[in-house]
């Protein structure tokens, strides 16, 4: 007897092909749509903001006449802001990694850290923005710097780069560690000499794109009380600033008071992106040049 | 194969070396797993000896209890000795870079670093400390030389190590093994990855070497253990079945395990 | 306003500017350091005017940092140990907050630097409530009229919708003491933050009616309409021209005023020189930033107050 | 050659000796082996200390907050008048906003994700999919204002262009962007989690008569399952704690509503708005900040512990 | 060995079976690489038909041309024709899915899906549209008890498949292929991933299975190709060397490779 009717089989095979060959082209539009938005985004920031941009945009002071505003003193606090991210978040977060992945013995302290380093990763920007406001600006009293800033921006990235470092280093093939002992090399000498070198495009890859995450953070710097207007440049990690996301922010609340204020966070918008566009290329680049060959 | 055996007898057999390892019931747990169990070895200065045996019967975890690499396995457990040049080794005050400094290895894969061919050689005695650019560039000739691979690189020593081929990066390993002057090498499986060419002229650098370097080879070629070990330790299931001289043991087993491994019936 | 009018800004403030150096050529020494604003959003185009003005053309060493908390907000700060310098307001200072700048002392001063005109605002495509009493806004407020048609049988009958500045600002403050009299406004108000929003929703919702600042109507004529007020002598709307303690739109009209850290001034040159700086020239930034300016004779003699300083 | 280099070996420098020479004198590297490993803890000790930073940041000033206000007035209130001259705090207005927000963005996020990966793992070639994955990984690296100002600036009035009803601060928009926000982390993640499904259980499907499509969900999905969940619990903590994009596109009022063309409030865009400059310390609002916080954090505290119950859990053994 | 081939001649030599599968001229590229050439071969109905040659000789990709799943690397590309059942197979037009219901195939690696053993029965007939319950329910019997295996799963039929031994499993996924009651079954070594007692009891499932089905087996082990198997084809670098009755193959092969290889003398 046969359960297995090959004529109603086949009747019904037609309908099922041509319902894979219809969700193919759905799953397909689906994909696209993301790609799609993002072209529109685009499009519109820099239809709107690109005749902005000029010289004078880039390197003059802020103004309240929208003709004579230049973003100088935003792109010199995203860069202050970045000389303070870019060390404390590899330091702390490279050796967190080797300390995960080669020193800490399996066990409840690292597995601990380990999940803690997952939640932090899941904590709202904002909160970080509170946490930084009453460590760094209130009991640290650093006030509204650009110190207090980095600094919280540097805790909110710290996971992304630990995660990156750590994947590197256990990328470095072990074969590597134990040629470095065979030749009674210590442990630190192992770890300088032969694993850092070897997970280094990892981790600077890690550390540019935590360093992109922070550049187009905003949240956590409103509560800091960053100067909604502020003319003099930043000269060091203990002045005021403003930043570019914070200069965005500012302009789209105030596009009521004046029109044009709106082209111009459409123009930051552009070099906002456009940095981010290199940091992420210069990525890429890293990845691709220096991977090794074991 | 006979004619090879008889020839190395010669002197293999009638020099009386000075004990450099001897471990005494020895035993080694990976967690449960019972890896090795009471071995007791004596192993001759400027010698080769040759560890066989079927594919997980402790070799590879035999010689690298004797510089302690066994250690980077977490779960791992000893019991008994092992005395290098009458130190006891196991003791945990014992330094394991002292140990590993006197005592090379050279491993399966070719594993150089990813560094130049220079840097290679020159990693073990910057790590110990040796600074002088001359004295460096004296060592890196000289072991690029005494592992024969010189001519082949001499012009070449600033370039990435890892675009020589697999038999020229097996033989800068033993370079660099050298280049810290060990007095014993250990080799697990040093040729396996290699095609027969490039086995060829390792197991040639071997005869070289053991004027100068006791030298402890892991090698699943049997053929490759008569050839060039003066003696043979057979392996089977962490016990260490039959330890002889090389020819004993290929022409006259006492253990029938060991004649049947060797004629090929299992394993 | 064009780039047109923008220009002409720029040609009178560079006069005027040049003339307030002359008149203060002797203490014009180099002075550096910071001064520290904060406080309400309405004040802060004027404020934000004023700080570019003195840091472009007065005092380049010397950085004006100006915050947008609101009032409230701001004179939390103010009032605090290593406060801020300077704190705009859209009210006059309450009594609690007198009572903590005592209590901390603070001796603080008042600086009027231009009057707000409280402005109705409808959608453009309301052409029924063109013209309100004075009664009428409160009564729409605070409820009293759900739809245009209670206060008006022609007028539609549709809800009203009323919006509004939140509580952080100042101008709530102004119409909930001075206009409704503290009398609770209606229960499902729109309260925004931001101005933007405020002035889009307006703009967007054709039974809208709402309040806030003339500074943000007069930016924004062609997305509002501003209601004329009858006060009892017929509708006014409000202008630089009617606005004033003493104009036609008087009883919507108030001061907003920065308070002054006297103690900072005496103690860093920059905060005194630029406190009197502000008192000069408020006048002279208040239109093209939507404010009336306040009396001469009342701007002199508050100048005068803070050259008393020191 | 190598007896030569052997007798020359005895002329020349003795390594061995230089080594053993050298080891006398640097017996501080010993140390070195010893300080390193505690100086590593106390750097890895620093991503505890943030999470205790946070915690007790967010604590001991909810507590002072909670000593003013009960609470279960704070947890079961509808109404939310920080500001008034009768404050009342009630999050419910707060909780709301971001639950809807977040099941709007989850809405687009979701399906549109699960299908881009369904594509990127199953349909395309190698090559369409290498060029795809990176352009809509673009997507996730947009800073958050950006997208604010495109909700606020282009999706609002398009969408009132469609539906006039809409307000011009309404959930919808901000929600629909921050799930297009979300998109390529729950495409990577659920296509990370496919990929990784053997080929040979596809072969099996396939061997039997099924299409890719019945392969997909019949087998692929059910497999990976585990990871795609996962990717949803992180999307939706993503959703819950974005900020910006309601901030500037949602407007500020403290509606308790279920009418998503309305303005409603965030918790994160509540803390945003109240700290404005610089939260004012010592107010009763100034402390709600910090409840709120609290109450976002545990939120995401259990998303996050969530995701990592779940990809443990649902793990199915092949 | 003689006995086994001898005893299935009886009925394997005298059948004059319909043909099921032919291939003419069939070659198949991965890309630049030519992994099937010229291959003409005629497979016949209800025998078991096995393919043998050394390892990346082709006979995994030509028992996957059989149901097109080699299509599923991207790279492949085929000339010639294959007929099964008198309709060309290779023509884009051909439903695979149809193809694929009526050839059912088992892997190297047993590979049941991650549900119940149930579940893995019934995954087949319920993408064909079978619905009623106790209809599935009879398939699962009547399938689990052809792949002689249903006494021991009888109790567990809700159960992970993963939790079978890989024996079970892999008769598990046979009997997933008889539940949609296949024309032929392809088997791509099935038991080099099982244990000895496992592998026999696969090898008597087959030839229990011939009664019904046609089998067309990929071994590497060549007394299982002469234990189960009626036809025999000698793969050798994508080429069919040789292809007769299994005992012709095993006892007189016309080509001295074939003989090699039988030998031992490669592979
Ligand atoms: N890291 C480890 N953890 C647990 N068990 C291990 C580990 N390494 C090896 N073993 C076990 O110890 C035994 C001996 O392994 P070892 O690698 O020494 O064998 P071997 O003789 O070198 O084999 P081969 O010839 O395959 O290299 C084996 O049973 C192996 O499974
Ligand atoms: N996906 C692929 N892409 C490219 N070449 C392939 C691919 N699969 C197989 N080949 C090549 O095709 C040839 C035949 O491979 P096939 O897997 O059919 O051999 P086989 O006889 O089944 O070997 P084994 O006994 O090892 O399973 C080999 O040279 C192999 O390298
Ligand atoms: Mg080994
Ligand atoms: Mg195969």
């Amino acid at each position: 007897m046969k359960y297995v009717d090959q004529t109603l089989v086949h009747k019904r095979m037609n309908s099922r092909v041509l319902k894979n060959n219809i969700l193919k082209q759905v799953f397909l539009i689906a994909t696209l749509f993301g790609l799609a938005v993002l072209a529109i985004l685009i499009f519109r920031v820099v239809t709107q903001g690109i005749a902005w941009i000029d010289w004078n945009f880039l390197t003059g002071k802020l103004s309240t006449f929208p003709e004579k505003a230049g973003i100088m003193g935003a792109i010199l606090g995203t860069s202050y802001l970045m000389l303070i991210v870019i060390p404390v978040t590899l330091i702390i977060g490279v050796g967190t990694a080797i300390y995960m992945e080669l020193y800490a013995k399996k066990g409840k302290l690292q597995s601990f850290i380990a999940t803690n380093i997952s939640n932090l990763a899941g904590v709202p920007s904002i909160v970080y923005g509170l946490l930084g406001l009453t460590i760094f600006v209130r009991v640290m009293d650093f006030g509204n710097v650009v110190l207090a800033g980095g600094l919280t921006l540097s805790l909110l990235v710290l996971p992304i780069v630990i995660v990156a470092a750590q994947e590197a280093i256990r990328a470095v093939p072990g074969h590597l560690s134990e040629a470095s002992y065979g030749m009674g090399a210590t442990k630190w000498q192992t770890v300088k000499k032969i694993i850092l070198p070897a997970a280094l495009p990892g981790i600077i890859t890690g550390a540019i794109l935590a360093v992109s995450r922070a550049i187009g953070e905003t949240a956590p710097l409103t509560v800091l009380g960053i100067p909604a207007f502020l003319l003099p440049f930043p000269e060091g990690i203990f002045d005021t600033f403003t930043a570019l996301p914070m200069q965005i922010y500012y302009w789209t609340l105030d596009a009521s008071l004046v029109d044009e204020y709106a082209y111009l966070a459409a123009a930051t918008i552009i070099v906002l992106l456009v940095l981010l566009f290199i940091l992420n290329a210069i990525a890429v680049i890293i990845r691709n040049k220096f991977q090794q060959r074991y | 194969m006979t004619t090879l055996t008889e020839d190395k007898h010669a002197y293999s057999g009638s020099t009386n070396n000075r004990v450099v390892y001897d471990t005494k019931d020895l035993n080694l747990w990976y967690g449960q797993t019972h890896a090795l169990k009471d071995i007791n070895l004596s192993i001759y200065e400027k010698e080769v000896t040759a560890i066989i045996g079927p594919s997980g019967c402790g070799k590879s975890t035999f010689i690298k209890t004797l510089n302690r690499m066994v250690e980077l396995v977490p779960t791992v457990s000893t019991s008994g000795t092992i005395t290098y040049n009458d130190k006891s080794i196991l003791d945990k005050t014992f330094k394991v870079e002292d140990l590993r400094t006197q005592v090379g290895m050279v491993f399966q894969k070719p594993n150089p670093f990813p560094k130049s061919i220079y840097d290679n050689i020159t990693y073990g005695p910057k790590i110990h400390g040796i600074r002088s650019k001359k004295v460096l560039d004296e060592i890196v000739e000289r072991s690029l030389r005494g592992a024969s691979i010189w001519d082949e690189v001499k012009d070449r020593l600033k370039e990435n190590a890892y675009g020589l081929s697999g038999g020229q990066q097996q033989r800068l390993c033993i370079a660099r093994c050298l280049a810290i002057e060990p007095e014993v090498i250990l080799m697990d499986e040093p040729t396996s990855a290699l095609d027969p060419k490039s086995t060829l002229r390792i197991e040639e650098l071997v005869q070289e070497l053991k004027k100068e370097y006791s030298i402890i080879i892991v090698t699943h070629n049997m053929q490759q253990a008569a050839r060039i070990s003066d003696k043979t330790a057979f392996f089977l299931n962490g016990e260490v079945v039959e330890y002889d001289k090389t020819d004993t043991i290929f022409t006259t087993p006492s253990d029938n395990r060991t004649e049947d491994y060797i004629s090929g019936r299992f394993g | 306003g064009g780039s047109d009018s923008e220009e002409e800004n720029n040609d009178s403030e560079d006069a005027s500017s040049e003339s307030a150096n002359a008149e203060g050529d002797s203490e014009s020494a180099e002075l550096e350091g910071n001064v520290v604003i904060d406080g309400s959003g309405t004040v802060y185009p004027l404020m934000q005017r004023l700080a570019e003005e003195y840091m472009v053309n007065e005092q380049e060493g010397v950085s004006v940092e100006v915050s947008r908390a609101g009032t409230s907000a701001g004179f939390e700060r103010f009032l605090a140990e290593d406060g801020t310098d300077f704190n705009d307001a859209s009210r006059l200072i309450k009594d609690e907050e007198k009572a903590k700048a005592e209590e901390l002392g603070i001796d603080i001063m008042e600086i009027k630097v231009a009057l707000d005109g409280l402005t109705i605002v409808t959608n453009p495509e309301n052409e029924w409530a063109t013209e309100l009493t004075e009664d009428q806004v409160k009564g729409i407020f605070m409820g009293e009229y759900t739809n245009w048609s209670d206060i008006n049988p022609d007028w539609p009958e549709e809800k009203i919708q009323t919006y509004g500045p939140n509580e952080n600002h100042g101008t709530y403050e102004f119409f909930y003491e001075n206009i409704l009299e503290e009398q609770d406004l209606v229960s499902d108000i729109n309260l925004q933050q931001d101005y933007s929003t405020l002035v889009t929703l307006v703009a967007e919702d054709k039974n809208a009616i709402g309040f806030f600042g003339f500074g943000y109507y007069d930016n924004n004529q062609d997305k509002v309409n501003a209601v004329g007020i009858d006060f009892g002598e017929g509708a006014v709307t409000p202008s630089l021209e009617t606005i004033g303690e003493e104009g036609p739109y008087a009883n919507f009209t108030r001061p907003v005023f920065t308070y002054l850290n006297v103690g900072m001034a005496e103690e860093k040159a920059q905060v005194l020189d630029y406190a009197k700086f502000v008192a000069e020239e408020a006048n002279t930034f208040a239109g093209e930033t939507g404010f009336a300016p306040i009396p001469d004779e009342e701007a002199q003699a508050q100048l005068e107050e803070i050259e008393g300083i020191e | 050659m190598t007896t030569n280099s052997g007798s020359e070996k005895k002329s020349a420098v003795n390594v061995r000796e230089m080594i053993a020479e050298k080891k006398r004198k640097r017996n501080f590297s010993a140390l070195t082996e010893k300080i390193i490993p505690i100086l590593l803890l106390i750097i890895a000790s620093i991503s505890i200390l943030t999470t205790v930073g946070i915690i007790y940041t967010l604590l001991s000033e909810a507590f002072e907050f909670f000593k003013r206000i009960p609470i279960w007035e704070f947890i079961s209130g509808t109404v939310l008048k920080p500001l008034s001259q009768e404050p009342e705090f009630g999050l419910l207005p707060l909780l709301n906003g971001t639950i809807i927000s977040s099941v709007i963005a989850m809405l687009v996020a979701g399906p549109i994700g699960i299908m881009s990966a369904v594509y990127l793992s199953e349909y395309a070639s190698e090559k369409v999919r290498k060029t795809l994955k990176p352009l809509l990984e673009i997507l996730a690296g947009i800073p958050t204002i950006v997208y604010g100002f495109f909700a606020f600036t282009f999706v609002t009035p398009v969408i009132r262009a469609v539906f006039p009803a809409v307000e011009a601060t309404n959930i919808l928009s901000p929600g629909l962007v921050m799930g297009v926000m979300i998109i390529p982390m729950i495409a990577s993640l659920s296509e990370d989690a496919m990929t990784s499904v053997p080929n040979s259980m596809r072969e099996g499907a396939l061997a039997l008569g099924a299409t890719k499509l019945e392969t997909t969900f019949k087998v692929v999905i059910p497999a990976a399952l585990s990871g795609i969940i996962s990717s949803f619990v992180l999307g939706i903590s993503r959703a819950i704690g974005e900020t910006m994009i309601v901030t500037i596109a949602s407007g500020s009022s403290k509606n308790f509503t279920f009418d998503i063309t309305q303005s409603m409030q965030t918790m994160t865009a509540y803390i945003v708005e109240v700290s404005g400059g610089e939260a004012p310390a010592g107010s009763t609002i100034y402390y709600s900040l910090y409840a709120v916080a609290l109450t976002l954090f545990v939120f995401t505290l259990i998303m996050n512990l969530l995701a990592r119950y779940v990809s443990r859990k649902f793990r199915e053994e092949y």
